[in-house]
């Protein structure tokens, strides 16, 4: 039995947590049962993803293949983890678990109702299930539906909240996301006109031969991809709608919208640009060198407009639109460098911006203050959230022996390597401008006078998730191991074997 | 190899129980500070011990796949001795002077980390490591440059922390280029660019390494946090911005002219040719600008700036007596103007006078503390009993050797500007009208005298036996010249 | 809620065709047009159209939220399970004739081996969504 | 021109599902009323799986049902009708929860047009 588990592990990290959301409305009432069994999916999934990147990795990169109903690539329907897929399903696994923690602590006071909360499970597992797939498949129109699963599940977790400018905000994400999944599907549609395959790799071989016969219906098809996943991942002059999203959204869901489900989009378009088009054809249409200018303006734009906030969890989202600019510029720089340094901020930031906006949450539930400026002596109060929260600010900024450290210095490795100074130069200012919208709220907590008022800790798997959280940041800036190997052979993959 | 791990701990532990410390515990939390400050001296002096005496410490690992070591050479163990001792003496000073501060617990704190960050500058054996407690010690500082909480004390710590993480920046953008050009990070193996020989692009690494590092030398133009910092407390001030962060500064540039390119490769660059000037420029600036001054603390804080260049001006001149110099101004600089910091700390908490011209009479009221400040303003001006002398000789001789010798003009004017500064206060500290004079005590007054004097006596002691430090001056020229 | 006599009749005698209707395109969802999302839309509709004639409230009564809330679960749960059939096996996730299903002649109802009892899963949820849909935007009236 | 406009008549349901993909997007866009916006992107989703079931036609293709007694028929490509069903799927729940959202946005503020929800809100914001 054990071993035909283990041999369907990529199916059942897919398969698990969709069908565990949905059973959970049968015994929506029964809160305990809900959180329990979520807290064991993740754990269950967070246990075989770290088997299956042992097998990955023990295998020296070599894909693992499933085949789905037995029918093989072009016809059946292929889940290949690979490097990244393992790499991805690590982090998406990694971040759920402790996020789940926490939810099953802190949604009483953010969501009304057993009811609405089982639902809001739902449909953070759906979501899990989707960043999973769209981790593992190689499908292209199998990453369209995971990725509107996704999208989804993303507004209905914006919209959990009672607020009505959550729903407001919940409606402008759902309009231009789908706007983005219909230029998904229209750029699927191109390539599966000009390929006649869906399947990534066949597709990849396919458009080598084929796209000087067809350049138009090929560059369509990847302006395309790169708006519609753009719009999805908040990329920068598309990335309207995250602010208000990820800022009334519930403590956990804005950490997992804003840690993990931006990522994955992220992933499905390397996928496409790096496995189906390929880098080579990336520079005859000049896409890195506009992911890399994009990506600069976005790490500063973002940058400066955080800055800009005094709503905390305001602050952390715009300040997404500028790590997902650091994401956007490795991809562009087109060296295995550069590209694991992309890969390693997916992970540190996913890991990173979930404590903050978890322990933002914590400080919001407990407190009631929402703006930086009403936070005076609340970490003295709350010393393990600030706590985690003061680490995860170190590892954005970049300070080595934090996570963050290592996606930067990779990446400027790339930069440098590519001879893009000005790239280097926006990395090192990107981190500069991140002391500067963050490092005020650890001032303003720590060293302000505190006011009367009886603030408390939040209880205690609050604290054990932003614990997790904050250990994870430590441990994956010095003993990345693991991950770091995985992320530098998926930039290989990427980059050299096509 | 424990002596190491033991003195960087020190002070880290010791800062995390004394943060656990209830906030009213005042005698038990000095006793625990004197303790860990004493602990990691004495650490330090092991580590030294085993440095000079031709031995090895050595502590490397691979974190996040990049080598990481600790590996004190003579420059670093200097550094370290001098962070190690003086910061011995500002706890002392530290006891009196904050006896009736609030915040106590959050300084102390503060205080220690900050001594192990220090320690680890001073201790790293590779750039990374370096760049790491470089960093580590804006921020271990930060709470400490805004003690006082007001708003004046938050816009000097937003621009202390802005400027430093700058420099940061450049500096991480400069070691990811050596990186790829040197392939390593360890100082351990000699110069890491000088395999490579001269490159296109180098001037501009060692501009960046130089703009990174000047910003906490406070090398002008970049040196506008510096006096802002000065509204610390007295013995941070003296510490942090007078010694421990200012010199991390320097060491950082010291280690990039001699560790990271070489004296060979740095006399083949054009761009090399063109800091020295730099250096003299902010020499003479920085304290023509202090003679302008007349809050006490300020001047202070033009006048480091200009007596940081000397160290630098030394270290570019690349000559071996120019280092020589450059060391023997570290030492001797520290602990005169160490001296200087407490004596304006303790006129200001005895007399509440902070700008100079309200200082006459002053010495009458505190004879031992106007008198050590006289001893440290005529070792500013390079007076022969006193250690600054030996210094000043050897930098001059290097600028002459290394055939600069507008430089060894620049500091022979540099002195007497210096004596403008600081002679006039001290002669009106005894002349001035002694009798409408108010005193109201603040602070332990004992506590801070006594190392005041102390520091006065041993940078006199060093004028008349410099043989005391010259082996360990020696050492680290030997490292670098003789290989 | 509609007060036509003739209406409400055609609505009763057609109700159990479009059901059969509903189901007998899950079942052909191989060998004809249509499917398990084609014939799940039948199904539902057809309680659709008994809620528009007869009112909300004997919709309610004859498909409790319930009812529904718990077809929409195990409908997809269903389907897990077929596809578990395979892994049960030895086989990949879905696997169907590999995994030793009779799949008999070509072009027959039989032919589709587990493909007709996944399908039958799938209908019974986009069944039970549909009427939930239904039977929420009928409420939703303020 | 003759070549350009007879390829384009040739290609026509090519060409109507970019005018009516064009009209989706620009109604998306430039519409404040949420209604507007939500029928807008249907529009520009109907012209996709317009496109893509363009593409899998074959003229005078025969349904691809496997027929013994007819076996050398061209078959119309059955993937892309099947795909677009599941878009079909995709997009009749997207409608349905933005319909949920817009009967909370008109319960909570009175309104459908986004502008004057989103001066609504600031004003709440701004006090």
């Amino acid at each position: 039995m054990t071993a035909a588990i283990r041999a369907n592990l990529p199916v059942f990290a897919v398969i698990a947590p969709l069908f565990v959301a949905f059973v959970l409305p049968t015994f929506a009432r029964r809160t305990r049962l809900v959180e329990g069994l979520v807290i064991f999916v993740q754990a269950v999934g967070l246990w075989g993803t770290a088997y299956l990147a042992r097998l990955v990795l023990a295998q020296g990169g070599l894909p693992i293949i499933y085949e789905v109903g037995g029918w093989s690539a072009p016809w059946g329907i292929e889940l290949v983890v690979g490097n990244l897929g393992a790499f991805f399903l690590l982090v998406v696994a990694g971040v759920s678990l402790p996020v789940a923690i926490y939810a099953s602590g802190n949604l009483a006071k953010e969501v009304e109702g057993a009811r609405r909360r089982a639902w809001f499970y739902v449909l953070y597992l759906l979501l899990g299930g989707a960043l999973a797939g769209m981790s593992i498949t190689n499908d292209l129109f199998n990453v369209f539906v995971l990725v509107e699963v996704a999208t989804l599940s993303c507004c209905g977790l914006v919209s959990a909240s009672q607020e009505p400018s959550g729903a407001e905000a919940a409606f402008n994400y759902l309009i231009l996301a789908t706007l983005g999944s219909g230029m998904i599907l229209g750029g699927i549609g191109f390539l599966y006109i000009v390929t006649g395959h869906l399947n990534m790799g066949f597709a990849a071989r396919a458009l080598a031969t084929v796209w000087q016969d067809y350049p138009h219906v090929v560059w369509m098809a990847i302006s395309f991809f790169m708006v519609g996943f753009g719009v999805k991942a908040a990329f920068f002059p598309l990335h309207i709608w995250l602010p208000d999203a990820h800022s009334v959204a519930p403590s956990p869901a804005s950490a997992v919208l804003s840690g993990l489900a931006v990522k994955g989009y992220i992933i499905c378009l390397m996928k496409v640009l790096f496995h189906v088009v390929g880098p080579e054809l990336m520079q005859v249409f000049s896409l890195n060198r506009l992911l890399v200018l994009l990506g600069m303006v976005a790490i500063l734009i973002g940058s400066i407009l955080a800055l800009g906030q005094d709503e905390l969890k305001r602050r952390l989202a715009f300040s997404t639109v500028a790590q997902i600019g650091y994401i956007f510029l490795g991809m562009g720089l087109l060296n295995v460098k550069g590209m694991t340094g992309a890969l390693f901020h997916i992970a540190s930031h996913g890991i990173i911006k979930s404590a903050l906006f978890l322990a933002a949450g914590a400080v919001i539930t407990q407190t009631g203050k929402e703006r930086v400026s009403e936070l005076a002596g609340v970490g003295k109060k709350m010393p393990i959230t600030m706590g985690v929260f003061t680490i995860a600010s170190l590892g954005l900024v970049g300070i080595p022996l934090f996570s963050g450290f290592v996606g930067k210095w990779y990446m400027l490795l790339g930069s440098l390597g590519a001879g893009d100074y000005l790239a280097a130069a926006v990395i090192v200012a990107g981190s500069v401008l991140c002391a500067g919208y963050l490092f005020p709220v650890i001032r303003v907590a720590y060293f302000e006078p505190a006011p009367a008022d009886d603030w408390q800790e939040p209880g205690v798997r609050q604290r054990l998730a932003l614990i997790l959280l904050a250990m994870g940041i430590f441990v994956l800036g010095t003993i990345p191991g693991p991950l770091l190997e995985l992320a530098l052979a998926a930039a290989t993959d990427f980059l050299v074997f096509n | 190899m424990t002596d190491i791990i033991l003195a960087l701990l020190s002070g880290l532990v010791g800062g995390i129980v004394i943060a656990l410390l209830p906030q009213a515990s005042n005698r038990l939390r000095n006793t625990l500070v004197l303790l860990f400050s004493v602990a990691g001296a004495v650490f330090s002096w092991r580590v030294a011990g085993t440095v000079f005496s031709g031995g090895t410490i050595r502590l490397s690992g691979e974190i996040a796949g990049l080598a990481w070591s600790l590996q004190p050479d003579p420059l670093g163990t200097v550094f370290g001795l001098i962070v190690a001792t003086l910061w011995l003496f500002a706890t002392v000073y530290s006891f009196g002077y904050m006896a009736d501060e609030p915040r106590q617990r959050t300084y102390y704190a503060f205080l220690l980390i900050a001594f192990s960050v220090a320690l680890g500058v001073a201790f790293s054996g590779s750039l990374l490591s370096l760049y790491l407690f470089y960093e580590l010690l804006t921020f271990a500082t930060y709470p400490l440059v805004i003690h006082e909480r007001n708003d004046e004390a938050i816009r000097a710590g937003v621009k202390y922390i802005a400027y430093s993480l700058c420099g940061a920046g450049a500096i991480l953008i400069a070691i990811v280029v050596t990186h790829g050009w040197a392939g390593s990070l360890d100082f351990a193996g000699g110069p890491l660019l000088a395999r490579g020989g001269l490159r296109p692009g180098l001037g501009w690494l060692l501009g960046l390494y130089v703009a990174g590092f000047g910003v906490k030398a406070a090398i002008m133009p970049l040196h506008r946090w510096l006096p802002e910092a000065m509204i610390a407390p007295t013995p941070i001030s003296a510490l942090l911005h007078a010694v421990a962060v200012v010199y991390s500064g320097v060491y950082g540039i010291l280690r990039v002219v001699y560790s990271v390119f070489g004296h060979e490769l740095m006399a083949q660059m054009n761009f090399s040719r063109a800091l020295p000037w730099v250096a003299g420029f902010t020499i003479l600036a920085g304290v023509i600008i202090a003679t302008q001054q007349d809050v006490l603390k300020r001047r202070l804080a033009y006048h480091t700036i200009s007596q940081l260049s000397y160290i630098l001006l030394g270290a570019f001149t690349l000559h071996p007596w120019g280092l020589a110099g450059a060391i023997f101004h570290m030492i001797s600089y520290s602990t005169l103007k160490i001296t200087l910091f407490f004596g304006a700390g303790i006129v200001a908490k005895q007399t509440t006078k902070i700008r100079v011209s309200d200082m006459g009479g002053v010495g009458w009221q505190l004879p031992w503390t106007m008198a050590s400040f006289g001893v440290a303003s005529l070792g500013m001006i390079g007076m022969l009993p006193l250690n600054t002398f030996w210094s000043k000789y050897y930098l001059m001789r290097g600028s002459v050797a290394g055939g600069k010798w507008p430089f060894a003009l620049v500091l022979i004017i540099s002195g007497f500007i210096n004596a403008l500064c600081f002679l006039p206060t001290v002669v009106a500290a005894f002349t001035g009208d002694r009798d409408q004079l108010s005193r109201e005590k603040g602070g332990n007054v004992t506590l801070m005298v006594a190392p005041t004097v102390l520091l006065a006596g041993i940078a006199v002691l060093l004028g008349l036996w410099p043989g005391l430090v010259w082996p360990g001056v020696e050492a680290v020229v030997n490292s670098f010249f003789i290989r | 809620m509609m007060k036509d006599f003739v209406l409400k009749r055609i609505v009763i005698v057609l109700l159990p065709f479009i059901q059969m209707y509903g189901l007998y395109v899950i079942f052909h969802g191989h060998v004809s047009p249509g499917g398990s999302f084609a014939g799940g839309m039948i199904l539902g509709l057809g309680f659709v159209a008994f809620a528009t004639v007869f009112g909300l409230d004997r919709g309610r009564q004859m498909l409790p939220e319930k009812v529904t809330t718990l077809t929409e679960s195990y409908g997809t749960l269903w389907y897990g399970i077929m596809g578990m059939i395979g892994i049960f096996k030895g086989f990949p996730f879905l696997a169907n004739k590999l995994a030793g299903i009779d799949v008999g002649v070509p072009g027959t109802l039989t032919s589709g081996g587990l493909i007709s009892w996944i399908g039958l899963g799938v209908g019974i949820r986009v069944a039970s969504t549909i009427t939930t849909l239904f039977f929420t935007m009928m409420e939703e009236k303020p | 021109m003759r070549i350009l406009l007879s390829k384009l008549l040739i290609n026509y349901p090519y060409m109507a599902s970019v005018v009516l993909f064009i009209i989706g997007a620009s109604t998306v866009l430039t519409r404040s009323n949420l209604f507007k916006k939500l029928i807008g992107i249907n529009i520009m989703e109907s012209a996709i799986f317009l496109m893509f079931i363009a593409a899998g036609n074959t003229r005078g293709g025969a349904v691809p049902i496997l027929d013994q007694a007819n076996p050398g028929a061209s078959y119309i490509n059955p993937i892309p009708s099947a795909l677009m069903l599941t878009g079909i799927v995709v997009s009749v729940s997207v409608t349905a929860f933005a319909l949920a959202l817009i009967v909370r946005l008109y319960d909570s503020y009175g309104t459908t047009n986004a502008r004057r929800i989103a001066e609504m809100r600031n004003g709440v914001a701004d006090r």
